[in-house]
């Protein structure tokens, strides 16, 4: 098993006649995705890749049964691309693009919740599966099928982090980049649940980072809800308060949302808390009693 | 971006949301003058800039004649504020105040939707309001597809206020200052306080509003407004040729693939008892240009004695990464040292190709990380 | 039984401190509706004919558990408080108002609808539940306990329906005026399939007139599903095209709407239609086989 | 409320809908120097009336010359079409045609919302099309929380283009127009035909809008636009005191509280023999003034013979409404024949109460009608 992607997503591009999305649909078409079409208006019954092109989500998920989206449209077309997507039916939506603004976030959120569709990103690497399913801009390479669950609010840092695991022999049974700015979809507690409920995934690594109160609300979720391992690391502990770290998301205002306070929930939560990347695969050991 | 008080009021009057008259000066007789053109008793004379504290730092002061005004404008034109120099105040009608309020709309990341935020309690610090007594502060989402309103408006407004004229008062004040908020694509949109006045009307005294970066594309009247310090022209520029740059004290110049990497580098150099000098994400590619770029801005920084590397290859392979360093440093002229940390996809090629340059290669972050904290001592 | 209304209805009046509101809330009680209570912004804390009132609608339904209302606002605040008695969880509303500005209607409508509550009206007389429970305007005296349901778009003619109805010895189970707008609420056949289904209805009457098409739907939905009696009644024969007739939705418009293609669909579905209001009664005994 | 098609497209225009150039004349002369004035070859003259139907009627011709068009300008200054006299005409640039479609905005009754509606045939009479191949009419309904964002107009623009370039220009006319549509609280907003140009332009060579009464008080610029007929003016007069009033041919005067029931007795008068003289709704309560009004509004049209006033006394009691029949007709200097049915709550007190007056008492809506057809005779 595995979170949200699988070998039965179908998924379609949104963009991918652009410069990143047609490189990532051939990045995912040969880690084994099953990509079934993807949009640009006015490209409609064209082909990219051997995949076929629609004018509208619409189209593309009337003639592929597609159930999955991942978009790759400049960011102020972001917003529009993930509500057509859950207008249209998709039940999955991952958005790439990076610089969206926060009020369209909110919006297309809203929308795409009210459908009945789930939103990852904007502003995220997408998702992982190994072995079964890649919907995103994730070096496919880096990964390796196993027990260990992986949801982090930056990119690199998680391929830093599965790059260890797959070193130590740990694979991974689906790592998630949430994304970095302030308002994203799914997020740690969601997808807690999800790793929590997962028969194939028997602990949890959650790399979070300085900004907002998600951390402290996973660990509360944690203490109370979640039995297997979790092993946390969180970035920006030297950080000055007031300057955005990169991400958005990553900005301590008004002395709130410090790593210190993030990493003291989290240990209280019974989370082990890494000072390093390459700490965690023997905290994650120890905790598996391996 | 943020904006000063002044902009803050008109962006507020341009809405309809009632503020007292104010004149900006520059210098302490224009502040006297104001005085006479205000022809009320007492003013408030108020720093303007981009920080908070204000009254704490002295930078609000009650003035009741002519003179008062002008000597009040001169110490606070004076004033460094948190390193912001004050070279502008505002010289306002000072109001009767009956009762203090807080209200503010702002973005919440965990209920992902704008939150109005109102206390009883205004003109207080509304984070010591929120840390020690957090029942206080009433606050309520607000759904993108419905807005504000009116029956919302009231609801929320008789929170605060029984009397029927005083809420609807600030039912109207909370519809503008959303409609405000969405229209232009704020972050922050808060009055502390909003005053009852002896009179019965309600008044924005202080406003402050914060906008979201990413749409300041679509928001030229704002974009308008900034005024950025030199940190933030620096950032800016740096942002225009793709790369997140925050300035910081230390002597380890750190270039870093992905922000989340960029900010555990950081974090492992002080672990390590080091001391960086930046906070650097140059994204995605690694392409020679733009390791040009970045090194060339780090090295502006006299103070930087060192230059830390740390690149995972996952999209880009190492060997790329490699061969683009070493094309790059053909072209800078530099001997500073520099520490370069490469994992991922074709590791091995890629460090083996640095081997016996001017590179100093590390296998791992910590084993850089030690490095780089060496070399800077 | 009786639909929408009945026994365990507990009303809120919207706008209850109003001339109308107050004159229609004692009406209500002396028929011995549960009115629990009642809005009027900045008379919280008042009470109006032993009925405690509140400045909004969540702390009315909050202290007294009610589940319907009925709105005697002013047309331009109409559709606002009906968007608050959904916001705040009421499941049926009932709008009197008059002049309603139709996209007012729309938003209040879906917004209503979103929150799984039901509308009827607005420019509506309300319904009527005999015995049980009177939420409208309706002249309580005229009605008498029964089987027959009656739903009308029209109030007078309604309430002469029911006068014959009642003269006649055949009392009622449920009255609906679903109002003369040309956007409303609940209409035919949302009605009839709650009459089909309740069982202390035998018999039901339908009251339309000129304008729209909704009697011809209706008529499809009682070929397919209805298989009480139904006889109807259709009032605007002899107006003449393009000129509204009081009601904005009694109106003609480009051929389509005619009271003659309203009957024919009618009389094809097995539906009896009175040439006038007193041949009703008749004509329903004969159809129950009196 | 309805508006003439320049004025529909002066609101098209400042919504960037794009239309021709047109100058509003109301002679010939005026014509003649538009057509110097719009210095193209062809130009269209069109009668300007609030009634459709204008093309058959010859009131919309093509002229090639300025003589021509004062020519044709003469002739439709000349025609009335439906009614209604033509007494001004637009001379407007002619497009060239590549292609016509049919494109609306109203609100439909059965899904309760703006639905858009869209035909690959323009030009043509909609509702013919409607009637016979109703498949060839896309509809889409707008769901009012969401409105027509970018996806959804590229989504129902593909329906009827291909081109990219297409598809942008109609999205943004669909975008424009639905704006306008709830701005401006339209019933209605077609274009008709709206044109695809040699040129590759798509343009509205047609436009016809109208508007919510009920929302004409907060709609001052469309009001502004008002034109009303002479029945429209008295009807606007009727509705200030209370009342929906229709004039009619016939010779019976109706009195009747509420619209339903108003019907009801036009149709029985009809069913009886008679004729109709106008629908006339007094509403609610029945007090004297608003009869002495209604009568006054009847009594003007001089063909009314006989006066049939039908009352159901239901929250108002039918002894209420006698007294106040009684009192008002105190007051009213008239001998027409007054056929009065009255039921419903103390109808036979209210009856008798008028039993040796003036008033012919019935006791259902067929006697009171019958008595009133044959009085009418």
């Amino acid at each position: 098993m595995s979170i949200l992607i699988n070998e039965s997503t179908r998924l379609i591009v949104q963009g991918i006649t652009g410069r990143d999305g047609s490189f990532h649909t051939k990045k995912m078409l040969e880690y084994g995705t099953k990509v079934v079409g993807g949009t640009t208006p006015g490209k409609g019954g064209t082909e990219m890749l051997g995949v076929p092109v629609f004018n509208t989500v619409y189209e593309a998920v009337e003639n592929t049964q597609a159930n999955t989206s991942i978009i790759f449209v400049p960011a102020r077309f972001a917003a529009d691309a993930i509500m057509e997507a859950a207008d249209a039916g998709i039940k999955l939506i991952v958005c790439i693009s990076e610089g969206v603004p926060t009020l369209d976030v909110v919006e297309a959120y809203r929308f795409a919740d009210m459908k009945g569709a789930m939103l990852i990103g904007p502003n995220c690497p997408g998702l992982m599966s190994p072995g079964k399913s890649l919907v995103g801009i994730l070096p496919g390479q880096i990964f390796k099928k196993g027990n260990i669950g992986v949801i982090s609010r930056s990119g690199t840092l998680t391929y830093e982090v599965v790059y260890h695991l797959t070193a130590n022999g740990m694979g991974q049974s689906s790592a998630v980049g949430m994304g970095g700015d302030p308002v994203v979809g799914l997020y740690f507690r969601e997808l807690l649940e999800m790793l929590q409920n997962d028969p194939d995934t028997d602990a949890i690594v959650m790399i979070g980072e300085i900004g907002g109160n998600a951390e402290e609300q996973a660990a509360e979720y944690i203490k109370k809800y979640v039995t297997k391992p979790v092993v946390g690391f969180i970035a920006g502990q030297s950080a000055p308060p007031g300057k955005q770290m990169g991400h958005a998301g990553a900005i301590i205002s008004s002395g709130s949302g410090t790593a210190a306070e993030k990493i003291e929930a989290l240990e209280a939560a019974g989370v082990n808390v890494a000072k390093e990347p390459s700490e965690i695969p023997e905290m994650l050991k120890a905790k598996l009693g391996k | 971006m943020k904006i000063h008080e002044y902009q803050a009021k008109d962006l507020f009057s341009s809405y309809g949301i009632p503020v007292k008259k104010y004149f900006l000066c520059y210098e302490h007789n224009e502040a006297a003058a104001a005085y006479d053109k205000l022809a009320t008793d007492y003013v408030v004379v108020k720093a303007q800039v981009l920080t908070g504290g204000r009254g704490k730092a002295g930078g609000v002061k009650l003035a009741k004649s002519r003179d008062e005004t002008s000597q009040h404008a001169k110490n606070i034109l004076g004033l460094t504020i948190k390193d912001y120099p004050v070279t502008k105040i505002i010289v306002t009608e000072a109001v009767d105040i009956s009762s203090e309020y807080y209200m503010s709309f702002i973005i919440d990341r965990n209920t992902k939707s704008v939150i109005l935020m109102m206390c009883a309690e205004g003109g207080v610090d509304i984070e010591e309001v929120a840390a020690k007594t957090p029942e206080k502060i009433h606050k309520f989402p607000i759904d993108p597809l419905v807005g504000l309103p009116d029956y919302l408006a009231r609801k929320f407004s008789f929170v605060l206020f029984k009397d029927v004229h005083l809420v609807n008062q600030m039912a109207s004040i909370l519809q503008k200052l959303y409609k405000l908020f969405i229209d232009k694509d704020a972050s922050l949109a808060e009055i502390n306080p909003l005053v009852l006045t002896e009179q019965g009307g309600l008044i924005a005294v202080d406003a402050k509003m914060t906008f979201d970066d990413n749409a300041l594309y679509r928001q030229h009247e704002v974009l308008s407004l900034f005024e950025p310090t030199e940190d933030e022209k620096v950032e800016a520029a740096a942002k225009d040729k793709g790369f997140s740059f925050v300035r910081l004290d230390g002597e380890i110049g750190c270039m870093v693939n992905g922000a989340g990497l960029a900010m555990a580098t950081m974090d492992m150099i002080k672990l390590y008892g080091g001391s960086p000098a930046n906070f650097l994400d140059i994204g995605g590619s690694s392409n020679p240009n733009k390791v040009i770029d970045a090194m060339t801005l780090l090295l502006k920084d006299k103070k930087v004695k060192v230059v830390l590397i740390n690149i995972f290859g996952g999209i880009t392979r190492c060997d790329d990464v490699a061969s683009g360093l070493l094309t790059a440093f053909k072209q800078l002229e530099t001997d500073i040292p520099v520490i370069v940390r490469l994992t991922g996809t074709n590791e091995k090629e890629g460090r083996e190709m640095l081997q016996g340059t001017r590179f100093k290669v590390a296998e791992t972050m910590g084993e850089a990380t030690r490095m780089a904290v060496e070399a800077s001592k």
